[in-house]
């Protein structure tokens, strides 16, 4: 359904260990967010885009939909940079605005490349029951794991219920598409607490009496992922240190 | 009005993980409390969650032409209470930033901080206000609705103003900048989101 | 008019690319049809059905409703939708009003239709679904079977030449089936042209015109006896035998049975019961 | 072990005071059985298996597993489930878990078994229902029947005695239906105990040993040919009539077919095809 989460179950890093794949996204991110932008960004945002389309092979068509939205945000919020507010009423070109701009773009691409190999690869089940081992409350990762389950089913809801109201003209007007629009959120809204109370019924069943403790699966930590992530984490660093840039 | 990855300074991205912090670990809390005095909780605080989400599959049509979705939190902050929101609202943005690529990891922080905890409080502020000075529930969840959303934009205006103070007339002069350009987006979608939430409220209540 | 009401020819249809649900579909609906369509779960019913109301666009070939071809606009759509109307599997997911009249009045208030005709559609398409009594009930307090009678109604407050259902009697229980069955024949005498998927062969059988095999991407159009006897086919449709056709076999080894063509168990057991009576 | 797995003796339930739902319920279900519940939707099959799992508790009358009555205390239910498992009718109702072993693992963890018993569980279910290749699936990802699957495999890793499940080939193709009630047929021939509720009769007939009739309140258990013949208890159970039982009454009239009992349309066909061709 969302075509993210759909490459993280079917790559094949699916079964590699969330941790490998969190230290090497991550690490990348941290990189691209933390270091210099020239050429800390521009190196970690290669490293992840290599990576991405190299050997965890996700599709190309993926990662453009992906970036879509968040290229949408970046040339919105690129424009104020560009422009300096005098006074109220006076407007001018700001001359180190493109610069920024261009900095803020390029770092922010970088940025989003890292997520991706981290989402891209990782299927969120995977990750969730781990967190716990980190210090997340056991109720906060099951209601997120329970969250994650029964989005899908709503986000199906709310695409049948839209095709159902176009087939009866809900979309005709900009007042049909309004009423339309409440139809489905109150839809969703009764579906998702119906959900809620026929699960459970269901695991009541299979004999919930509150915990949703399941088995995690067993990965190994490969060492030389482990090895060669912190080579290439260490060489991005070495390289941007060396070449003496700094932050702006 | 996520801030994508990579957007905010790295110094201030981890501040507003340290602002958020104390509020998502109240609202943990808060849950882990509920959940122990009633495990059912879990799969109501579950389906909370999802419908949360399911709400950004929703296309509200905008004057602008562009079209958006509602975050939720108002309606959320009213049914829910802002402290459990505030972990809901920021498993609802995590997933946002993974399954979706929207907002980020680096700038979930910011985006915790102003859709899952200033935007819940200012809408249940509001709502309870209106309550209290006689509004009927209409008014209140509108006003709960529009004010979280505003709210939140404001939040994001002036963290990108911290993050880029403007270069002739700093911070303020950039909070303007920003808050302008997406008062053109935000504005119409907060009055949108509030006629939405009293439409579903109002279907909700003759259920 | 004499011509299809519906008509798709060579039309192909992939969710993604290279992965063909469909390929050179041609299907040509009659005016007072009843077609049944069996095949496979996952084997592109409900994309026939999607193609068929405008929800999904064809990637190749050619949709005719009533003659002209589907335009996607709005208009056009706005056309289409007012002779075609579909029905889905699950009632919840085309029920979002509070109440049973809110609901099926969606699509004539839609319609911008003046509010006393809107209450004349919505009443007759709640008499004709038989739900009169549960017309100020809100929806999500209707049983299974309620549900869907109701979401029939709404897609028939937009009388619709065509009405498409998918899988309507999933969930019913024997006696539900039969009385919807006996609403839609109530409906076809009114001059719908009706078209359902069903897993039930022997419901196919007895109920459909003809059978539509939706199969391996292919479509194909056979007359009922023919479709649920033909092994091949009925493998390829990973179907099961229908009983009715089987039967007729073993009555026509039976003079004194005369040929009769029982087309449900009910009707065979009054058969058997009338000539055994004769008999003792 | 020879008494009764499972009796119910004068149960009483109403989930409403004064609306009772069923009353004075009497039911054996005796070790290696195959049951098939059949009833009118909103008759009360769902109830009846929700009070043999304990998830809900009679308002009179007594319910024994195994011989004992059962105990609404945390380890007499404990206990029972070990020993009794239902699987609701929609998989996600009872899929709560983003990845399929996880989801599978829920039932043996919450046992509190270690971790090696746990994966030798998981393993042993998802081969019983062959979907080993589905592990590392996310449930999201499944189709409908195989979820399906994969919520009884929860069920199976409990290594219960008696299987219950509501409507297990509901929403299944034909042959889905027949690749579940083979996988049935396996879990059986290891020693469960299973009863499955349908709203098709001609599959009640042919695969259960007896039919558990739950309409108007009273639970009846009869033989399948008996069951299904009697034009009172099918009206009374919303029900029609099987065709089998009537296939055999014309088979006897015909002395070449020497009293073959075809239990479905595909046994009639290869029947009448053998006979066919040696008549030919």
């Amino acid at each position: 359904m969302f075509a993210i989460d759909v490459a993280a179950h079917t790559g094949p890093w699916r079964l590699r260990h969330p941790g490998e794949k969190a230290l090497l996204a991550l690490g990348l991110l941290g990189c691209a967010v933390a270091l210099p932008p020239w050429p800390g960004a521009a190196l970690a945002g290669t490293a992840a885009a290599l990576l991405l389309v190299g050997p965890a092979r996700v599709p190309l068509p993926v990662l453009l939909r992906a970036a879509r939205v968040p290229a949408l945000f970046i040339a919105t919020s690129a424009l104020p940079l560009l422009v300096s507010v005098h006074s109220p009423t006076r407007l001018g070109w700001n001359p180190a605005g493109a610069e920024a701009a261009a900095t803020t773009t390029g770092r922010a691409v970088a940025g989003l490349l890292c997520v991706l190999l981290f989402s891209a690869t990782t299927p969120l089940s995977d990750v969730l029951p781990r967190l716990v081992r980190l210090g997340v409350p056991a109720a906060v990762t099951e209601v997120a794991a329970l969250t994650y389950r029964m989005l899908f089913l709503l986000v199906d809801s709310v695409r049948a219920v839209r095709e159902a109201q176009a087939a009866r003209l809900g979309h005709r007007t900009w007042r049909t598409t309004y009423r339309s629009l409440t139809g489905q959120a109150g839809a969703i809204f009764v579906r998702a607490f119906t959900r809620a109370r026929r699960l459970e019924e269901g695991l009541a069943v299979r004999g919930y009496t509150g915990s949703l403790a399941v088995q995690v699966e067993d990965r190994r930590v490969s060492p030389t992922f482990v090895v060669a992530t912190v080579a290439l984490l260490a060489a991005i660093v070495a390289t941007t240190t060396v070449s003496g840039a700094s932050w702006r | 009005m996520h801030i994508a990855e990579g957007y905010l300074p790295p110094v201030q991205a981890a501040a507003w993980f340290v602002v958020s912090a104390p509020f998502v670990v109240h609202g943990s809390r808060a849950l882990v409390q509920q959940v122990r005095r009633d495990p059912e909780a879990k799969l109501l605080l579950g389906a909370a969650g999802a419908f949360t989400f399911a709400l950004s599959a929703l296309k509200i049509p905008s004057v602008t032409g562009s079209s958006s979705h509602p975050t939720g939190t108002g309606l959320g902050a009213v049914l829910f209470r802002p402290p459990v929101m505030s972990v809901l609202g920021s498993i609802v943005l995590l997933f946002q930033a993974l399954l979706l690529a929207h907002g980020g990891l680096s700038t979930l922080g910011a985006n915790v901080f102003s859709m899952a905890i200033v935007g819940p409080w200012v809408a249940y502020g509001a709502y309870l206000l209106a309550r209290r000075l006689g509004g009927g529930l209409d008014v209140a969840v509108f006003l709960a609705a529009t004010l979280g959303g505003l709210a939140t934009y404001c939040v994001t205006s002036v963290q990108l103003a911290l993050a880029f103070p403007d270069p002739a007339s700093g911070f303020l002069g950039a909070v303007a900048k920003f808050g302008g350009i997406f008062a053109v987006t935000q504005i119409p979608l907060a009055i949108g989101e509030g006629l939405l939430s009293v439409l579903v409220v109002r279907l909700l209540t003759r259920v | 008019m004499t011509g299809p009401l519906l008509r798709m020819s060579g039309v192909d249809f992939a969710y993604q690319p290279r992965q063909p649900v469909l390929t050179g579909v041609e299907l040509a609906v009659l005016p007072g049809q009843r077609l049944a369509v069996v095949g496979p779960n996952g084997g592109g019913k409900t994309t026939l059905f999607r193609l068929a109301v405008g929800a999904l666009s064809p990637d190749a070939g050619l949709i005719e409703v009533a003659g002209s071809p589907v335009r996607r606009t709005r208009a056009g759509l706005l056309e289409l939708r007012q002779r075609v109307q579909l029905v889905l599997q699950d009632p919840d997911d085309q029920l979002f009003s509070a109440s049973v009249r809110q609901d099926v009045s969606f699509g004539p208030v839609n319609l911008g239709l003046p509010a006393e005709q809107v209450r004349q559609r919505c009443d007759e398409a709640l008499a004709a679904l038989q739900v009169t009594a549960l017309a100020d009930r809100p929806t999500h307090l209707l049983s299974y079977g309620q549900r869907k009678r109701v979401a029939i109604a709404g897609a028939v407050a937009l009388r619709p030449e065509l009405l498409i259902l998918d899988e309507p009697t999933a969930g019913l229980d024997p006696a539900g089936v039969e009385a919807l069955l006996r609403t839609l024949d109530d409906l076809h005498a009114d001059g719908t042209t009706i078209m359902v998927s069903t897993h039930d062969v022997d419901l196919a059988f007895r109920w459909a015109d003809e059978v539509v095999v939706v199969a391996g991407g292919g479509v194909r159009r056979v007359p009922t006896t023919e479709a649920l006897a033909d092994p091949e086919l009925l493998t390829a449709a990973r179907l099961t035998p229908a009983w009715a056709p089987l039967v007729h076999r073993l009555i026509d080894r039976l003079p004194e049975l005369s040929g009769a063509r029982p087309r449900s168990a009910a009707e065979l057991a009054a058969l058997l019961t009338t000539t055994e009576e004769k008999a003792g």
